[in-house]
């Protein structure tokens, strides 16, 4: 369990400022945010290498604010693994064990048992030089959890592994959180890392937090334009309200319900593309022209415009084919009112 | 391009090593064989090689942490400290003697201090041993220094996460990253402590260390006399060097 | 370790001493094993003022001219000063020094005015065998008859010819560096150089021309930089002196009598190409009857 | 284990400054004064400097392109010319000097050679200078190679590849951004240059440089008199590296 | 117009061996392959600076492979950008002008309009050092751009880039490509880059060329095991082919025709999730369990077990939660005999 209270951090050039997270006990929690941001910012101090400003950060209930990283009982994986180079496989996985263990007796979760989950048990004797990005990240992870941490901090770790490798991670993170409960909080600037892995996220932007909540929620209901922009609402309008109704351009978009905003924002994927003239039986419907299309493999990316608005819209890449959309296409734009979210660009 | 940058190569080369080898070509094996008989002779290298491994073994115990605080904290001032590290490389080397036995002699508190402690500082193995140290001192800690930066901050604050002191990160992640740097920073110190004179032969003519014994038989029987030790001293410094880098690699 | 614990005993002497007392001290070190003798040399003017300047510690200091231990260290740091030995100066050369095959007595000193001859001579401020190199070129001018000689002379020897002491000046002369240097007759033995003698008039080597070395003088400095006092010219006479506190008088004592000892060190100074004066002379009786006991019978008075 | 490294850094500090600062103190403002005054004195601190800086320059003009080759290329017998580079730094003081002299003189070809061209070495400023770059040469070297290898080779890739020859991309790209690699190497190849007795004073007692001044003051007329010449150098050295430093920051 | 004949380079650990690869005026070719498969090596060789072992390199038709860099015309931006930290934006943009000033004049190309392209005009004064990285990615691409290169080389250029200036880069890539009409060979890890902006392909792996082709027909129709993994076709089995059934553990699919291979591949997207019990007219259709769902935002991986077969399928997020899919429903895996990729393990 990780609370942190009003945490904040003054450094020249940046400022963290009253900083509140709660990670129940056994959560798999997500901290997203772009670059500089301010997510490594708050792993530090919750490992304990930067002294805070102000607020408090209780672990477990235990108040650790003051306390040096020897203390704290967390464990954390970086994006590049930070193996002891000099140690082989073993040694490093076995590191903390003799910090720890009183510990370790009590729960009877033993090192044998976490390298079998993660698949290293065989490279035991092996020097952690030669090993593949993936292994790398299991030995790291292993080793992280040998302790049996309070809390496991993992900063990007899936960032700098080779796709390949990285679903694997992904896949054995998910595993192991689950078979060992371990409370974790993960920093990341990848939206679909949170959506695989974790129940609740919160967005971070330049030292503040924007927005907490579960991650399907933070995903279909932000509360502002940069939330919006960051988990992937491609159509962000700043738009005039008057009840039900959001004046976008010469567009009148209809609302599923009256609400104050100034801004209206639609997920790609909640916008239907039908043949020109056609309509589904929904209020939002306005005929227009497909001005791109770019193919992303499995799906594509329409960008179309409906007058003097334009519309993306992402759709599986055999439906384009079976409806020959193309650069000129004239089409349908149809999108539900409930899949319009109304947002303030002021708080 | 290319053409000029190998021959200026080439020149500095010819520049260090021709001297060198023409004089250690010079004396012939049975001069080399005579002086290695000489007690005396023997005895200066002994000498030399122990006071500068002394000194190397000194800079290891005091310079490391030092060594280990530039590396990696960030306090007003450092810049100072910086400046102060590197200064004994360019005070001149007499000065360094008059100054060491300015503080040496009676007249000064620390002096007496050193003198009721029976520590005898002119003319004396362990003066000779605090000069080679003052001039060796920038090289162990500049290359340590450079060793311990690279050894990744992140890697002892996974060891601090895992429970270990930083005393217990010190010896068992820092340490075993680092040693090879301290190695080299130690021969790289001895190397320069092997080879001063002027700061030496004020604070001690005798016990004579080789370069003050080459100087005295360059100055007293000729060229003929100092060669051979001269190529005997470099011989041992290099087998010694060459060991060491080979244990360290 | 063993040599720990030994006792030492500290000479400070001449430049030109170091090869006969390197051999004394190997000698008197086999008959005393539990002595070791520390030898520390450099011109004698600048060894005197290290005893005298700087107190460095030292038992016995030997000087390539006895007036230096009247002049710096008696009576402040020594009480008598015993001769035992000369010397004189001679050119000293090599085969492939230039014009080394047209080299003689008459025409040494044109030679020393070539431009493309390079000479030099120890530094008369820190060594006797400086000043003395210049006092032989002073009594050359009056010996040959050639006014404005020594002028010209020094005229032709740059500053940077003049090193600390006169036995460096070997090894330039061997590595080629330089063509002539003014040496001690016994350095030039020692050191197996070829050299030019001179004739006694100039040579400072007989003390029966005293008086017309006597004519020769040269201004070197004194006790602070800045500061001078003139040598006049003598026959090269070396003197030995106890310094007053010496750390190890007894060890000093029994080295001194080795050294002045006809069968012992003066032996292997007469050996080496150096005149001793056997026996040894002081100045006086009452110098004498102040010796240490030992070394009295060693000596004679001689004025 | 904090206590423990600030204290040693503590000692190491007063080790290096102690001896100094209570050198600088000692002489009264009066001997300041009447050193200065000393026509000798003045001409030996700026023929130091002088040959020092020459040497820095030497240094810079040869050392820079070997640096670069260093930095940039690999080829079989580097680990040798590297230690070689290093050689200087191991060689007795007195060997320096006994070995130029060895092949300045009329005995070697080399002397020969340079004799027939009116080049003098023994006691002259064109040895004293000789024997400064080589002591100062591993320190430029070493400094500008790292300075070097600080420059992405992505960067000089990408301005070949935008139609620069090799020389063009020096100029343009690696100079600019080593220029203070280069300066600093100047800095330690001229401080080391300054500091330098024991080779010096082989090759040329006269002209005299400030340390063998200060040498030869200490052992004929004592602390006294040396002290003053000593703080008068250090104080024109400091004031010239830090100046140096200042403009290369 | 790149042509890479036979190329060979031999260092020490590594060989690639006989690279033939061709890239037509005015193409946009990616050069595809995992971490270590000698991508880089290829452009280096390119470039310029390693020596070839055999083989020859061509650009515009002129041999270059003896050539040194300078002499090449070619343009190259790197993930890292390799700005000129030294320059501003303008000196670094125009630094190579003054060796290629003839070509300008031809053309007609000039800085002012690759900088309005590129939006990074206004920036001219600034220092490269505090432009983010977008900017920087821009600039490194104004610089390549702005000698009139024969060809642009690219080298991961959107690898290092935060998510949110990725899109952004890449399409004013695809856009600049269209407006210059410059040959461009760009390598990569990642597939869906090629989708976007590439034409061809080449699948890269251990030194060797694996296949070649436009990329939509290498993603449809890999050729061996090795590349239908890497362009993400999951379900890949080992199977005995007899005329056109494949039978995998104890299933029995049909193929749409009879082909010889040892293995048998089906991308995810092409399987469809149908209710437990029912068929839609495909003759490859099997009862099965879900055994997993993981939600990736907009869509889903669903791994599912017929008898002793996983498959794994992405669906819209929509349509998992539409059809209420969870872990232990009860399905029909169904697919297209067309949508069975036989595939040969050994060439
Ligand atoms: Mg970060
Ligand atoms: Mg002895
Ligand atoms: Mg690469």
């Amino acid at each position: 369990m990780i609370q942190i209270e009003n945490l904040s951090i003054r450094l020249p050039g940046f400022v963290l400022r009253d900083i509140c997270l709660h990670v129940t006990p056994g959560e798999f929690f997500t901290l997203l945010g772009p670059t500089g941001a301010g997510k490594t910012l708050i792993l530090d101090a919750l490992v304990g290498i930067i002294p805070v400003t102000g607020g408090h950060i209780l672990i477990n209930g235990r108040e650790v604010t003051g306390l040096p990283p020897e203390r704290r009982e967390i464990g954390i994986v970086y994006q590049d693994n930070a193996l002891f180079p000099h140690l082989s496989v073993g040694e490093n996985i076995r590191y903390g064990l003799r910090y720890r263990q009183k510990d370790r007796r009590k729960t009877g979760l033993n090192t044998d048992k976490l390298t079998e989950w993660l698949g290293i048990r065989h490279l035991s004797e092996r020097s952690v030089l030669n090993l593949s990005g993936g292994e790398k990240q299991r030995v790291a992870l292993a080793r992280a959890l040998a302790t049996e941490p309070s809390v496991l901090l993992l900063d990007e770790p899936l960032s700098a592994l080779d796709p390949n490798f990285r679903a694997d991670i992904r896949d054995r993170l998910r595993r192991l959180h689950r078979e060992t409960g371990v409370t974790v909080l993960m920093v990341t600037h990848d939206f679909t890392e949170a959506h695989f892995l974790a129940r609740r996220t919160a967005i971070l932007n330049r030292g503040r937090i924007e927005q907490t909540g579960p991650v399907r929620e933070v995903f279909q209901r932000p509360v502002n334009p940069f939330v919006a922009d960051f988990v992937g609402m491609k159509n962000i309008f700043p738009a005039t309200l008057k009840r039900n109704v959001a004046s976008v351009g010469t567009l009148r978009i209809c609302l599923a319900a009256g609400a104050t905003g100034d801004c209206i924002a639609i997920r790609p994927e909640d916008i239907r593309v039908l043949p020109a003239d056609s309509a589904d039986g929904t209020e939002n419907h306005f005929p227009g022209e497909v001005t791109a299309v770019s193919s992303h493999g499995i799906y594509c990316d329409l960008c179309m415009q409906a007058r003097d608005v334009h519309f993306r819209a992402i759709l599986p890449y055999r439906e384009v084919v079976a409806s020959d959309l193309r650069e000129g296409s004239r089409v349908t734009i149809a999108f539900d009112p409930a899949d319009v979210h109304v947002l303030r660009s002021q708080p | 391009m290319l053409w000029l940058t190998v021959s200026c190569s080439a020149l500095i080369i010819a520049f260090i090593l021709l001297p060198l080898t023409e004089m250690v070509l010079q004396p012939s094996l049975a001069d080399l064989g005579e002086t290695l008989r000489d007690r005396d002779v023997r005895r200066a290298i002994q000498l030399s090689i122990g006071t500068s491994g002394m000194a190397a073994l000194i800079a290891f115990v005091f310079g490391t942490p030092f060594a280990y605080l530039l590396a990696r904290k960030q306090f007003p001032g450092k810049k100072f400290l910086e400046g102060v590290v590197d200064l004994p490389i360019m005070i001149p080397h007499p000065i360094i003697g008059i100054a060491m036995l300015g503080i040496a002699g009676r007249n000064h508190w620390l002096g007496r201090l050193l003198c009721d402690a029976g520590i005898r500082i002119m003319g004396s193995v362990t003066g000779i041993v605090l000069v080679l140290t003052f001039v060796g001192l920038p090289f162990y800690i500049n290359t340590v220094r450079a060793g311990f930066e690279a050894v990744p901050t992140r890697l002892e604050i996974v060891s601090r996460s895992l429970g270990a002191s930083p005393a217990a990160t010190f010896f068992r992640i820092t340490f075993p990253l680092a040693w090879r740097s301290m190695v080299v920073g130690m021969i790289m110190c001895m190397a320069r402590a092997v080879s001063e004179f002027g700061a030496v032969v004020i604070v001690a003519y005798h016990p004579m260390i080789a370069p003050v014994m080459i100087y005295e038989r360059f100055t007293a029987y000729g060229l003929k006399y100092s060669q051979p030790v001269a190529v005997w001293l470099i011989l041992v410094c290099l087998i010694l060097f060459l060991l060491l880098r080979h244990f360290s690699a | 370790g063993p040599c720990a614990a030994r006792e030492t005993v500290t000479v400070f002497h001449a430049g030109s001493l170091t090869v006969p007392f390197a051999q004394i001290e190997k000698d008197f070190e086999a008959l005393h094993p539990d002595i070791d003798v520390q030898r520390e040399a450099g011109g004698s003017t600048k060894m005197a003022r290290m005893i005298s300047e700087l107190g460095k510690p030292a038992d016995i200091m030997a000087s390539a001219d006895y007036k230096v231990i009247d002049k710096n260290l008696i009576p402040a740091k020594a009480d008598w000063n015993i001769r035992f030995a000369t010397n004189q100066l001679v050119l000293c050369y090599t085969d492939k020094s230039r014009f080394a095959d047209q080299l003689s007595g008459d025409n040494w000193y044109d030679i020393l005015l070539k431009k493309d001859v390079v000479w030099g001579h120890s530094d008369p401020n820190l060594d006797p065998c400086g000043y003395r190199s210049l006092m032989v070129l002073q009594l050359a001018e009056k010996h040959y008859g050639k006014p404005g000689l020594y002028d010209r002379l020094i005229a032709n020897r740059p500053k940077e010819n003049v090193r600390p002491k006169s036995v460096e000046l070997v090894s330039l002369l061997k590595t080629g560096n330089m063509d002539y240097a003014w040496e001690y007759l016994s350095v030039a033995v020692q050191h197996g150089l070829k050299y030019l003698t001179l004739p006694d008039r100039i040579n400072l080597g007989n003390y029966k021309e005293d008086d017309f070395y006597k004519q020769a003088s040269v201004k070197v400095t004194g006790k602070k930089p800045g500061t001078q006092i003139t040598r006049t010219g003598k026959s090269c006479t070396y003197g030995i002196t106890l310094i007053k506190d010496a750390p190890n008088p007894k060890g000093a004592v029994l080295f001194m009598e080795y050294l002045l000892h006809p069968e012992k060190g003066l032996k292997v100074l007469q050996d080496m190409g150096q005149p001793p004066f056997i026996p040894a002379r002081v100045s006086t009786d009452q110098v004498r009857s102040g010796l240490p006991q030992p070394l009295q019978p060693l000596t004679v008075v001689k004025p």
